[in-house]
């Protein structure tokens, strides 16, 4: 029955994560956004949230949180609200974790995902997009081919969160032309493989990224994650979708409020600017866009959790938030006018980390 | 729980209504655009007939049968189900299907149980009835406030002056059936919104003459009438809800409709849509051209992304049309996310219906397809119920806590 | 040296046009498009103005007019601002008459152009849009095979202006897989010429069309046009879609001007709604939408007066006509809200006119 | 006649400035976006000793040399034809430039001889100099007639008060060179718009003090500067136009500057957008990836799609701001199509920019490129001089015929 109801544990995890956003993302976020790096105090912060630990199995040393894309979504939102990039930042072990939980033999599970139970911050990574303009999920264009002891990687990826930082890397790529995307779980120190700087991009600068090439690049037999049977990669990617389409509502929300609050304080021609149409319809329309967003995140989300097939949904959502935080974030930067375009306030940041994850895939998972 | 599928008895009665817009509405929509304000009788006879099949989906329509499982608690939200399923048929057709209409809507929320059984009874048997609704007059579009018909008492009676325009299914409420009209007026011009009144005026009352039904753009099928109120007279107790005038409540009620009634329009928006990108996606697919659901921007043509786009604004203005009604069915005030689901709606169906043309060229804009059809029928969802631009107010006012004075 | 001044000569061209649309078309445009047919009287006046006539060579009995297409393009904007599908049915002898003018051959433009000379209107026509969904100027179908003693045309063709009327149709086609477009001048009456009932649209009910099919038609060997040179059919197709833009001008002209006049008279809530910013800056926009339209017309009109090839220039200003003109046709709906939507007002009839003018090609000629 | 091309000369020395822009632009754009407030000065140094080069673009700089045959009938023609070469290089640096600015701009529209001799004349040589003009406050955004800086005439002087905010090259007039800024302060609150007048206080003058340079989203190789008037004495000569407060005429001249600063604006913006769209072109085609005008959306990409739709904007908005410059070269009131102009312009190429990283997809987001900063340059031109709404509201109240008061 058609319910838009929040369980009582999904509403609690939605109020520990804002919580979070407001009191530690929040004020983090411009600092690290100008090339500070991120207070050991926000990373221990963070680890309490369980953010991986949480959703890992007993077995493994963690809570054995029933997995929901639907919950999944709510979190990211609320982070996303925050801050994008740091949210991005701090949940990028999951992407790494999550998909080994799912998918992993019993062998990986058992290898990759004991680190994550410590109270600590853990890296993590996976590495799926590629530097090409014309990138998208159906084109990927890194190689693994088998030989008798292992698989041979070739390829570029871009992107990579905590490339750098972690101890493996699940990167994307393809056994052959006819086959689907496969995962590899590739340790950082293999030969072959070519971790760059960090990378500088226009925004997200609170999330640590990086090239990463892989040349000719051997790992174990037993590296393919899922072992023979593969993985069900569309799955994967619905899922990093829903979390991109989520943390654009929250995103979108962190602007549309702050706009909101500045046009009913700001004054011009003798009353707040929030009370001239032109403001206040721009206003009603961002409102409008971060509840659609939302709901397009969770009905994807629910297909995912019902088990279905969600690529078109999520897909579908994915075209509509891209375009959707852009236009939200940038209207947010008009109704501050000229104060809107310095870095006194936040919203030129969210503009920036819009766009940003509007064009990028990869960036999280539910 | 966060769901988003209806009960299985609910989804076996859409599936009746899509079969009724299939199989009666479909067939005749063509006919009854081009002959514009006669009437398909015989399709009214059958809706009327047809046991729980026509009256259920109108809010204030004859009385709820329960037999698909279907209690209050999800009332709305099957409304809009079903909406959105007859408006896939024809959004004429459908404003024009014999019931209690908007009047009813209007005498379930503010009549008395005497009331409800007077005026609404007769909803239930006999030969089709309409009701209507008579709210806007020639000085007065979105400014409901500012009506100038007039009731004065006198004596038993109330005597109504006034010219209303825009009257859906008017002319068949109050001269082609034993319908009624439900209109406002004013007791007292002085005392503004608090002085608007709801009145209900039987057919064939004397004083009452549809002096015009109008020639549109679209929903042909449905009559829109321009209603004369000419020292006319009905009983005192024709009145919805109190005589007195309560300065503080003031408009409060007689707008609260609009918070159901919001919705709906926005699930005729999504019908006519979803009818429009059917037909699209059921043409390529004729032409062995399938939407490529994944790829990126340099492999989707340009003609792709465009139903893509279509396709999800669509899916976004479902969504929030059934958020405003699951609230509704919660009990919660919902005139935010009605409006907000109303906007959506109009704005994305006028938008989906333009492009849907586009996509299919020469061959869309001929009226040898129903595509053409369905662009005239939308783009009165973007209008009726608030304008755009009203509902969007009513968005902002809501999230910015400001009054109709502050924000205007 | 950059000037947005028209010529005297222009401007008395664009004020004669202009009283006409005032005069002539506006008032008989709703009448049309209900269904009556296209008065005597308006005919007659039309023919005054001699829309072929003026620009015929003086050796065919005109008046020599140099032929220009930023005239062209003034011109139609004005008589579009009157009736879009009036002012098309009126100008549509001028695509048959002005590419055989203009690409004839000496034996052609003897033949075919002295009709047009006399002081009544005379029926033109040229075939150029196919029925099918996918339509584009670069995708003609229509084929023509050359035999020992003429050609064969094989295709079908739709929005014909005034098929059923001229004694000739002016019809594209191809001569191969590999050739450009070709014109060839078909007689009505020529056996494999079918010619449908006039088509019913959505809109530009005032422009009489019809299918026509050309099943194994055959006509003569110096059918066509321009003969063994042929034709310079990206000229001609620029000059077609400057008169689209020129014309999307002149109707969303209209539809503004329509709109603000109304939004100055209507009141609601105390004031004309035209004191309200979201009225106020629709109006705003549409205006703006019709200049740039104008001026997008213009500049590719002045290309091809130096006899440059403009058919980028122009096909980029026919797609920024298409959605502009349909924007504020839909918004000048908009303004007028419930009163938009009946057909008491001519705006309705101006959004289905646009939603034509948009999609269509061919429609008019500069 | 109407004429889309510029004459030979212009031409010709348009290719001038796209060199620099290229060769000496270009190549430190990078830099000086990262490095916000450390300024070029080897560049400042070139373009104010290279004859003729840097002189001539902005109103009211140097004295206009006619050698390339432009006169006075073309001059904004001529300014905004330079300017959108020059943002086309880098919209930073170009704001950056050493001349007279808005502030000369000021001086030479409402200034005596004897002041634009004074004030202007050491613009024709010397050290690198810059003229700012500061109007806003933190208190008055879009509103300019609501300024509180207050000028109160003490005998000889003018003692003036206040603090202005958003002053482009303010710190470069104000402290970095023997400039000057011309502030708005109002001589009598009560008298509203026709109490505020402008007065040039040159660098170094006590009382002046840069309080603070933003960081900004972009155009970063500009300042941005707050100012802070303390008791700031200037002679009383220093008042541009006359000291009389005339209620009639009010505020219009001052408005007047923006008929020609809108348009320099709105080919600021051109400029941006033309070097996103040439990048992108470029970067397609070594991909072999040309664009098919002609195509229809079934054979376009969306990606050529995109393209297309960006490349009909920035030209429509270009057209529309060479009306605009036209007209003022004319000797026409062109209010209305000088804020069209900007509107349009504004918007397109901040969608432009946006769209044009998308094109790009991961390599478009990346500082490596140059891409990333056209989107965050781009974007003031939507919000200085008026943003977008306001000149929406300025053109909505030229096509209604309203005053400010009508339509606020």
């Amino acid at each position: 029955m058609i319910s838009f109801e929040p369980t009582e544990e999904q509403q609690m995890i939605r109020d520990t994560a804002a919580a979070f956003a407001r009191n530690e993302l929040r004020p983090a976020a411009r600092a690290v956004d100008e090339g500070e790096t991120i207070p050991d105090g926000l990373i221990a912060a963070a680890s309490k949230l369980g953010l991986v630990r949480a959703w890992l199995p007993e077995e493994h040393g963690g809570d054995g949180l029933m997995r929901s894309a639907l919950t999944g979504a709510m979190l990211m939102e609320e982070l996303a609200y925050g801050d994008l990039a740091l949210a991005a930042h701090l949940t990028a072990p999951r992407l790494f974790a999550f998909p080994i939980i799912e998918m992993g033999t019993s062998a990986q599970r058992s290898r990759y995902l004991k680190p994550f139970a410590s109270g600590n911050f853990v890296a993590g990574s996976s590495a799926l997009v590629e530097p090409r303009y014309d990138f998208d999920l159906q084109t990927i264009a890194t190689t693994a081919r088998q030989e008798r002891d292992g698989w041979i990687l070739d390829g570029e990826k871009c992107i990579v969160p905590l490339a750098g930082e972690s101890e493996s890397i699940l990167i994307y790529a393809r056994r052959g032309e006819e086959d689907g995307v496969s995962g590899f779980i590739v340790p950082r120190e293999a030969a072959g493989v070519l971790i760059s700087e960090p990378e500088k991009n226009m925004g997200l600068k609170g999330l640590k990224t990086y090239e990463v090439k892989l040349a000719g690049c051997r790992i174990a037999a037993d590296a393919q994650l899922g072992g023979d049977a593969g993985i069900n990669f569309a799955r994967i990617a619905s899922q990093m979708r829903v979390a991109a389409v989520a943390m654009a509502a929250g995103l979108a929300r962190a602007a549309f409020e702050y706009a909101r609050d500045y046009a009913k304080e700001r004054r011009a021609f003798g009353a707040p600017i929030a009370t001239r149409q032109a403001i206040a319809f721009m206003l009603a329309e961002m409102a409008i866009e971060v509840d659609a967003m939302r709901l397009l995140a969770w009905e994807a989300a629910w297909h995912l959790d019902r088990g279905e097939d969600a690529a078109k949904e999520s897909y579908l959502a994915k075209h509509y938030a891209s375009a959707s935080a852009l236009k939200v974030t940038d209207n947010a930067v008009q109704v501050l006018g000229g104060h809107g375009y310095i870095r006194e306030h936040p919203v030129e940041m969210w503009l920036r980390n819009a766009r940003g994850l509007a064009i990028m895939e990869g960036l999280a998972i539910v | 729980m966060i769901d988003f599928e209806f009960e299985p008895q609910v989804i076996e009665r859409l599936k009746l209504y899509h079969t009724i817009a299939e199989q009666m509405m479909r067939p005749i929509s063509r006919e009854y655009d081009e002959r514009e304000h006669e009437k398909p009788w015989q399709f009214f006879e059958t809706m009327w007939s047809a046991a729980g099949a026509a009256a259920e989906f109108q809010p204030g329509g004859r009385e709820k049968k329960e037999g698909a499982g279907v209690g209050a608690r999800a009332r709305n939200l099957y409304t809009i189900a079903t909406t959105e399923e007859l408006t896939w048929g024809d959004a004429g057709l459908f404003l024009s299907i014999p019931n209690a209409g908007l009047g009813g809507a209007a005498i379930a929320a503010a009549g008395t149980p005497e009331q409800k059984q007077r005026f609404l009874g007769p909803f239930r048997g006999g030969k089709p009835k309409w009701g209507a609704m008579a709210i806007t007059e020639p000085g007065c579009g979105s400014d409901s406030a500012a009506i100038t018909t007039t009731a004065v008492r006198d004596g038993d009676e109330w005597v109504i002056n006034g010219t209303k325009i825009f009257c859906t299914s008017g002319q068949m409420a109050a001269e082609k059936s034993e319908g009624f009209i439900v209109v406002w007026a004013t007791l007292d011009k002085s005392a503004g919104r608090a002085g608007i009144k709801s009145f209900v005026v039987p057919h064939g009352t004397p004083g009452m003459t549809v002096v015009r039904v109008e020639n549109k753009l679209g929903i042909r099928a449905s009559d829109t009438a321009m209603i004369v109120f000419d020292n006319c007279r009905v009983p005192f107790d024709h009145i919805l809800g109190s005589p007195e005038i309560n300065r503080e409540r003031g408009f409060k009620d007689v707008m609260a409709t609009f918070d159901a009634t919001r919705p709906i329009v926005a699930a005729m928006a999504i019908g006519v849509g979803r009818a429009a990108l059917d037909f699209v996606r059921d043409f390529l697919n004729q032409q062995k051209i399938a939407i490529r659901y994944g790829a990126g921007l340099y492999r989707l043509t340009a003609a792709e992304r465009d139903f893509i786009e279509m396709e999800v604004q669509l899916k976004a203005a479902r969504l929030l049309t059934w958020r405003a009604a699951w609230m509704l069915d919660a009990g919660r005030q919902n005139s935010l996310e009605a409006s907000m689901a109303k906007a959506k709606a109009g704005l994305a169906v006028t938008q989906i219906t333009q492009k849907a043309i586009e996509l299919l060229g020469p061959l869309g804009y001929s009226r040898r397809m129903l595509l053409e059809k369905w662009m005239r029928d939308a783009k009165i969802n973007d209008i009726f119920e608030g304008t755009q631009q009203i509902n969007l107010l009513i968005v902002a006012r809501r999230i910015l806590g400001y009054s109709s004075r502050e924000l205007s």
